[in-house]
């Protein structure tokens, strides 16, 4: 089957003048995405704190409602939209890879706040994966440590720019040979294996936070353990030790 | 409130054979297998120590340590202090669960980030971590993986599953693999653990 | 107590909510929401979401000085700093890199606090979205320049709390340097009229 | 489907299979990434075994390699409806660690935070345990409207909704000005209303009541020795409140009553809350009227603001505790001297009381399992830290 192509000589100024008498003309193309875009059902699925933000957004304050997406589905098969709300840990990974693999077609995700962004705050620990976006494609980024709820309508709002910007005929979905199924990684001895699958994600040539701190969570290691068996020394060193006097502002 | 000294004698007192040191604000018992012991007797007599409010494993280096708060809520006392110490190759002490339940939880805590092995324990399995993991990841000396460097075990498994793997990542793996070494978290300049 | 009352008890609540809805005022009970993008709620002055750098008067006055005090104490390390060198490797007081990474921040607002130079401040704005984390994300020196009228509109009593307290520490550096100045000066002319009657000191001591 | 065969019914009834099936960690109503694997027979828990550690995001470790100030804001994200307590527990066990005064003004500010998150963690708990309940959202709409208007005035003085990130070593970070008070009193007026107006939907409603009267009966001797603190643990009627029994902060100036369960059932456990919020809503009406003028922070600790990295407590340990929401919240610090500790624990409510979760729900069927674990009240961020 083959579409013509979208030849159509209404203008948006015609199309407004008419709008006004009472004829609404379209594409076929914003008929569907208008339809996509107006009933996004995200998945209820919240990992952690940016969750709570999450269910903020769907109260009555801030209400998701107006955006047609207050269906929050438990079941990845009736939803469209994967908001990862929260830190990704490496224990939690397969599980959301799995879920994302679940999603019918068209699935978008969103990553909701720094930690399922690229691991956030917690980026430095044993258990944190850095970003879900190591095993699936993401559609927004939505940085902030919770982002608030109004920024997460901002998010959405960015999604449904996007999804007015798809074409029927050159989506994903409809053509032959489509892959959106990630392989769902294992629980090796040390971490996930394989620790980011490269069809999604590839390390940058430069990575930036390796370059230029190292491995933060080392810089604290000690080869001196405190000896407590010793007595408390004398009181007059019991308060805090003296410290540096903070630098002089403006020298 | 007895002071802790009084209480040292106290409890050296009722439980003959039992070694206590005063380390700090805490007693520090110095035979481990005396421990279930020592909590029978806090928990069991007029101290009415019954509330077991916090178990923590931390490691020193040298040593292993668990570290008991007890309070009471009948007598809206406490708290007591209680530690214990145990060796880094071969970590044990008896646990307390069957004496407090409340330890349940926490000793396989104190097992999954430290390795100590409280013997006795119902359940004594990762608690946080997946069943398989290697290694006591709160211990000052766990090295973390690296997690931008593929290693062989990730190309063959990513290839199995049909994924092409690009080719520099695939030589730095063999590289590694070569070298027998795994890809570590470390800062530059930082020695080489051995 | 016939069994159900409790329930038409509930019932009458929410039908009573859905009433007032329509007649009171959002404290009272009436419609809660605020319709975002069109209306927004009032900004609350402290509200901080990400870090900016503050420039007086044109971006090239910077008041950061490259003194990587910020990137030091922020917890999960997400700012990077290296100092500017002119032409002859002498250090200049400004960064020529400043990056911050949004995608590893978490708005506690230490940054702020720590900067010994009222540089830093967190930032209202919070409509930030990108589908490219790498490139978009990850805010370089010249996106994160803010004016200092802008900090006076968004956080307007901190704002003219810190140009006051610069200011006077100006004043008083000014007042300091005239006064070192006057005694340099005065020293000078003391030492200038000390000098021609020269006191012998060995005689003075003899 | 296990092979094993059993029967509940006595011998000679009928020979039942049972059913191993696994809740979480994806599921609606685990209140985030908890799994928990059921035995069932029929519809009847046998067996029931808690699956944590999904959201274990190495707090200890990462505050292990952070100035102590460096982990303030991370406490906020163990218990993150709570982020003042959180920061209350660890600002008091460093606070001892590196003995520290508090001014009586900032402690004051202390109490008002911590209370006022209780009535937010209250609230909205509820609101979640009657979503488990299948009163799909309404309780969760009327509980957060209310929540946002506690969190306006956190923003408004913290400068975050909920990671507030407000405690400092010896006092506070801002002072409340007047207006905030006023705002904070205008609250307290109307709170009451709100809460009459929720226990009329909720309180006698007959659904609510079948639900969950003798379902998870808690007894009191279990609950003291299998650590449970909190509403929990007053649900079971033992009287022990930390903000009583420690009198930490000024606590004791402050009258109130510690509110006290007879069964130890989820019905309790919703009720004792529910008593908790009026008895928070006392203190802080005395908290607000009372508070001194003065000092937010001890002089001590006013250079360190600006220089977190050079605050280093003298070798030592020290635990300190608060009657968090969920329960007792301890911190364990161990300072060797310098600016990072050498061991920081979080002893978490959520994770402790969850023990006697196989007791509690035994015996019971699927749907009640849910509501147990609605009424014990975790949050994946701190059970899992």
């Amino acid at each position: 089957m083959a579409f013509s192509p979208n030849a159509s000589q209404v203008d948006d100024g015609l199309k407004s003048e008419l709008a006004k008498k009472g004829i609404v003309v379209t594409t076929l193309n914003q008929l569907y995405n208008w339809g996509r875009r107006s009933s996004i059902w995200p998945m209820q699925f919240g990992l952690a704190c940016c969750a709570i933000e999450m269910i903020a957004t769907a109260c009555a304050r801030y209400d998701i409602a107006r955006f047609g997406a207050e269906l929050f589905r438990p079941s990845p098969r009736q939803s469209d939209l994967m908001i990862v709300a929260g830190t990704v840990t490496k224990k939690m990974a397969p599980q959301v890879v799995r879920l994302y693999n679940q999603m019918a077609e068209p699935k978008y995700v969103i990553t909701m706040g720094a930690c399922s962004i690229a691991g956030g705050p917690f980026i430095d620990g044993y258990n944190v994966l850095r970003g879900i976006d190591r095993y699936i494609p993401i559609d927004v980024h939505l940085p902030g440590c919770p982002p608030r709820p109004e920024a997460l309508l901002y998010g959405l709002m960015e999604l449904q720019r996007k999804i007015d910007g798809q074409e029927i005929e050159t989506t994903e979905w409809y053509q032959k040979g489509l892959k959106r199924e990630y392989p769902i990684p294992d629980f090796g001895p040390h971490g996930l294996i394989p620790k980011f699958n490269p069809e999604v994600w590839n390390p940058r040539e430069t990575e930036n936070r390796k370059e230029r701190y190292g491995e933060p969570i080392l810089i604290g290691r000690k080869d001196k353990a405190p000896n407590l068996d010793l007595p408390p020394a004398p009181p007059r060193s019991a308060a805090p030790a003296p410290a540096a006097p903070p630098p002089e502002p403006a020298s | 409130m007895l002071s802790t000294a009084d209480l040292k004698t106290k409890i050296e007192a009722a439980i003959p054979g039992t070694t206590l040191k005063l380390v700090r604000e805490s007693l520090l018992l110095e035979n481990p297998n005396d421990l279930l012991k020592v909590a029978r007797f806090l928990k069991e007599s007029d101290l009415g120590l019954d509330y077991l409010s916090s178990v923590t494993g931390a490691d020193y280096l040298t040593y292993l340590e668990s570290v008991y708060h007890f309070y009471s809520m009948a007598q809206k006392s406490g708290p007591v202090v209680l530690r214990v110490r145990t060796d880094r190759q071969n970590p044990q002490i008896p646990s307390l669960t069957a004496l407090y339940r409340g330890a349940e939880f926490q000793e396989r805590e104190a097992y999954d980030m430290y390795g100590i092995v409280y013997e006795g324990h119902p359940d004594l399995r990762r608690v946080f971590m997946w069943e398989g993991f290697e290694g006591w990841p709160m211990r000052k000396d766990y090295q973390q993986e690296d997690s931008e460097t593929l290693e062989m075990a990730d190309v063959a498994w990513l290839e199995n599953q049909g994924v092409k793997v690009p080719e520099p990542i695939k030589a730095k793996a063999e590289e590694l693999e070569k070298q027998g070494k795994r890809a570590l978290a470390q800062k530059p300049g930082q020695p080489e653990p051995q | 107590m016939i069994f159900g009352t409790g329930i038409l008890q509930g019932l009458m609540v929410t039908l009573k909510n859905f009433v007032t809805s329509y007649f009171k005022a959002p404290d009272e009970g009436g419609i809660f929401t605020v319709e975002y993008p069109e209306k927004r709620l009032p900004e609350k002055e402290r509200f901080r979401n990400f870090p900016f750098l503050l420039y007086d008067k044109n971006p090239e006055n910077l008041r950061c000085v490259a003194c990587d005090i910020c990137a030091k104490e922020c917890p999960p390390k997400c700012i990077y700093i290296v100092r500017e060198f002119d032409k002859d490797g002498k250090p200049l007081k400004r960064p020529a890199v400043f990056d911050i990474d949004f995608t590893v921040c978490m708005n506690c607002g230490i940054c702020e606090e720590a900067c010994p130079f009222d540089a830093i401040y967190m930032d209202h704005e919070f409509e930030i979205a990108s589908a490219d984390r790498h490139a978009k994300l990850l805010y370089h020196r010249d996106d994160l320049l803010k004016s200092n009228e802008y900090f006076h509109k968004i956080r307007p009593t901190d704002a003219s709390a810190i140009d006051a307290r610069r200011r006077e520490a100006e004043e008083k550096k000014k007042a300091a340097e005239a006064a070192a100045l006057a005694a340099q000066k005065a020293k000078e002319a003391a030492a200038a009229q000390a000098k021609p009657p020269e006191p012998p000191k060995p005689a003075a001591g003899a | 489907m296990t092979e094993k065969t059993f029967s509940l019914h006595g011998a000679g009834d009928m020979d039942t299979q049972t059913l191993e099936i696994n809740i979480g960690p994806q599921h609606p109503s685990t209140h985030g990434v908890f799994r928990m694997n059921v035995v069932l027979d029929g519809e009847t828990i046998v067996s029931l075994k808690p699956v944590m550690g999904y959201l274990h995001r190495n707090h200890e470790q990462i505050a292990e390699n952070m100035s102590y100030t460096g982990s303030m804001p991370y406490t906020d994200r163990l218990d993150y409806f709570n982020s003042m307590s959180n920061n209350f527990g660890y600002a008091m066990a460093v606070e001892k660690l590196a003995n520290i005064e508090v001014p009586e003004r900032a402690h004051y500010i202390r109490i008002i935070m911590a209370e006022l998150t209780r009535l937010v963690n209250h609230v909205s708990v509820i609101g979640f345990l009657l979503n488990d309940l299948g009163a799909f959202f309404t309780p969760v709409l009327y509980a957060f409207r209310e929540r946002e208007k506690i969190l306006d005035i956190f923003e408004e003085v913290a400068g975050a909704r909920m990671m507030c990130n407000y405690l400092r070593f010896g006092g506070v970070k801002y002072d409340l000005s007047p207006e905030v008070l006023a705002r904070i009193a205008g609250i307290l007026k109307k709170f009451p209303k709100f809460l009459e107006e929720f226990e009329t939907l909720l309180t006698k409603n007959e659904i609510l009541c079948m639900r969950c009267q003798n379902v998870g009966v808690l007894p009191a001797e279990l609950a003291v020795s299998a650590s449970v603190t909190g509403p929990m643990l007053r649900a079971s009627g033992v009287n022990y409140d930390i903000r009583k029994a420690d009198n930490y902060s000024l606590y004791e100036r402050f009258k109130f009553r510690v509110p006290l369960g007879q069964k130890g059932d989820v019905y309790d456990r919703y009720y004792v809350r529910i008593l908790e919020m009026r008895e928070s809503l006392k203190i802080l009406e005395q908290a607000v009227k009372e508070i001194p003028a003065g000092d937010i922070m001890s002089k001590k600790m006013v250079p360190f603001l600006k220089s977190p990295r050079n605050f280093k407590p003298p070798v030592g340990e020290a635990y300190a505790r608060v009657e968090a929401p969920k329960g007792e919240l301890g911190y364990y610090v161990v300072s060797d001297g310098t600016a990072q500790p050498w061991r920081y624990h979080v002893r978490a409510p959520s994770f402790i009381n969850l023990t006697i979760l196989e007791d509690l729900c035994i015996g019971q069927k699927v749907a009640d399992a849910i509501i147990i674990l609605g009424s014990v009240d975790i949050v994946l961020g701190e059970l899992d830290r």
